[in-house]
């Protein structure tokens, strides 16, 4: 009789620790707004078993299916997942959205950084004046570049959340490919602007 | 009243004031009534038939010195008074800030239209892009400084003329003036000259952030160092 | 028979619209961001009613409360609805947010803005010390205050969008009275930190 109690008590506290992470998960895929990996989603739940979190995201996935509302928990071929708003409501919707992510100053060094990475800070300082300075500094701190010391400066790449964000490739030469196209085609389109 | 034969009438309270200078310093000005005093002094003596002139004398000189003791602080009471430091405000707690995720309205359109202009800025500046992202390694040969020093003295000169004849009376010249004509390589050495003479404060560049061009203006006393060539 | 599969279908069909319009609504308020009060969810719903919006937004939140997440739905004063994080998820996953979240130093200068607004900058910086410049910057640059050149100074205030995201009033005498609320109740639970 005991050991049923203890036993169901057990089982009682594991669920509810399943239940906990299982919202912390869901509190990380929404916070972020973007895909997250298993390992950073395991940073949270403070697991490193790959298994463990594979297991719980699939459940909520699950959840997020059956409940049909508008978001939905969707698995990457690269083992990331995101939370997202479902494609078709994106339309009636979008126009709510009215921040930017950034003002024009440091959407702009962004901008020649993405085009001429990796590039060497004195370059981005040169072409974007002494203000860029300020703008690296909240460039990185929101995850979109990355600073790697080289000798006495530092490189600066965007990151794997900057190509996500714009809907571009993870693979360097395939996103610089992809914006000198898209580029391209911008100018073409806004003749006016040369 | 003089009980002591030693000790004239005066060295007894509350006469004394005027008679021992020491114990002035240890009362306060304002509780010494000097009319007082002085009348209680002169009817003491007048009460007693003798006149002494040497203790009129001091307490005379006495009384002066309260007096100025009243009138010091007197003038003292009349600075106006230190203005008491009003209590700080108050300073509430800090919000808490909710998360929340918000769909922000930056698009990859955004992106390139900035880096349109951006890119438009790099031409501007001559500033060629370094293909390699790495320090270049030092070339085999390099110019003696001192001659290239020369070098860039020589062109920092001529090109300070040229400035002061294009201002003719103007308050400012644009760099697009300067380089009108030029080929693109002397339009990009024209720039970096340019540059020496910003950092030694011979002129002063500025650049809006709507306007390709930059406004450059003269400074006669010249002012070596300073961060004045700042460009946007 | 026709008629009952007439009125059967027709159920259907509203039960359909419903279930649509619960999800928009959720859709709008998971990008917003922001509370939105009933007028701003009834159009995108295409709907004047507000107590259809009510109705269904209520519906709605009753969902979230069931369901037990990270996140919530809370109605604010002025008949304004925001989707958010549960707090006590919120220090597990605040590092993944993509805005750099503001710290304790710039959330006391905002503070002190907003009650004492309008106010001059000199006045602030008094209080807040030679940190509030970098504060008052920032704050800017995220748009929840604003700084008009008043003679040779600035004079600052919260901003609508500073009402809207910390779920305030934008009548300045009642966001005010919010907020010594908020203040106080503050107080009550950390009396030590006075």
């Amino acid at each position: 009789m005991l050991e049923e109690i203890e036993r169901k008590s057990s089982e009682l506290l594991s669920e509810e620790k399943l239940k906990r992470d299982s919202a912390l998960l869901e509190a990380a895929l929404y916070v972020a707004g973007r895909p997250l990996d298993l390992k950073s989603l395991g940073s949270i739940i403070k697991t490193r078993s790959k298994r463990k979190v594979q297991r719980l995201v699939s459940i909520l996935m699950e959840e997020y299916k059956n409940r049909e509302t508008a978001l939905e928990i969707l698995e990457l071929d690269d083992e990331r997942f995101v939370l997202q708003l479902k494609a078709e409501y994106s339309p009636q919707v979008q126009r709510l959205a009215i921040r930017p992510l950034l003002s024009k100053g440091p959407l702009k060094t962004l901008s020649y950084i993405a085009y001429r990475q990796p590039v060497l800070q004195p370059q981005v300082v040169d072409v974007r004046g002494h203000h860029a300075y300020g703008h690296l500094r909240q460039l990185e701190s929101m995850g979109l570049i990355s600073r790697e010391r080289v000798g006495r400066t530092r490189l600066l790449r965007t990151t794997g959340f900057f190509a996500d964000y714009f809907g571009l490739s993870h693979d360097l030469r395939t996103m610089k490919r992809q914006l000198k196209r898209v580029f391209e085609d911008f100018e073409k389109t806004e003749p006016e602007k040369k | 009243m003089s009980s002591s034969i030693e000790k004239p009438f005066y060295f007894q309270p509350p006469l004394n004031v005027l008679f021992e200078l020491d114990k002035l310093q240890k009362i306060l000005p304002w509780d010494i009534s000097i009319s007082f005093l002085l009348t209680s002094f002169l009817n003491e003596m007048e009460k007693r038939g003798e006149v002494d002139f040497r203790a009129s004398g001091m307490a005379l000189d006495s009384s002066a010195t309260i007096y100025l003791m009243k009138s010091k602080l007197l003038l003292k009471l009349e600075e106006p008074p230190l203005p008491s430091k009003p209590p700080p405000d108050f300073s509430p707690p800090p919000l808490f800030l909710p998360l929340r995720y918000e769909l922000t309205s930056t698009t990859i359109q955004h992106l390139l239209t900035v880096l349109d202009e951006v890119l438009t800025g790099e031409r501007l500046f001559g500033l060629k892009p370094r293909s390699e992202p790495i320090l270049p390694s030092p070339p085999d040969f390099l110019p003696p400084v001192d001659l290239y020093m020369m070098e860039i003295e020589e062109k920092m000169k001529s090109l300070y003329r040229l400035l002061r004849q294009l201002v003719s009376g103007e308050k400012l010249v644009f760099f697009s003036k300067v380089i009108a004509g030029l080929e693109k390589l002397e339009a990009i050495k024209t720039f970096i000259t340019l540059l020496f003479l910003a950092q030694t404060g011979k002129v002063a560049l500025w650049q809006e952030e709507d306007s390709s061009d930059i406004f450059i203006t003269l400074s006669e006393g010249s002012v070596v160092g300073g961060d004045r060539a700042e460009i946007i």
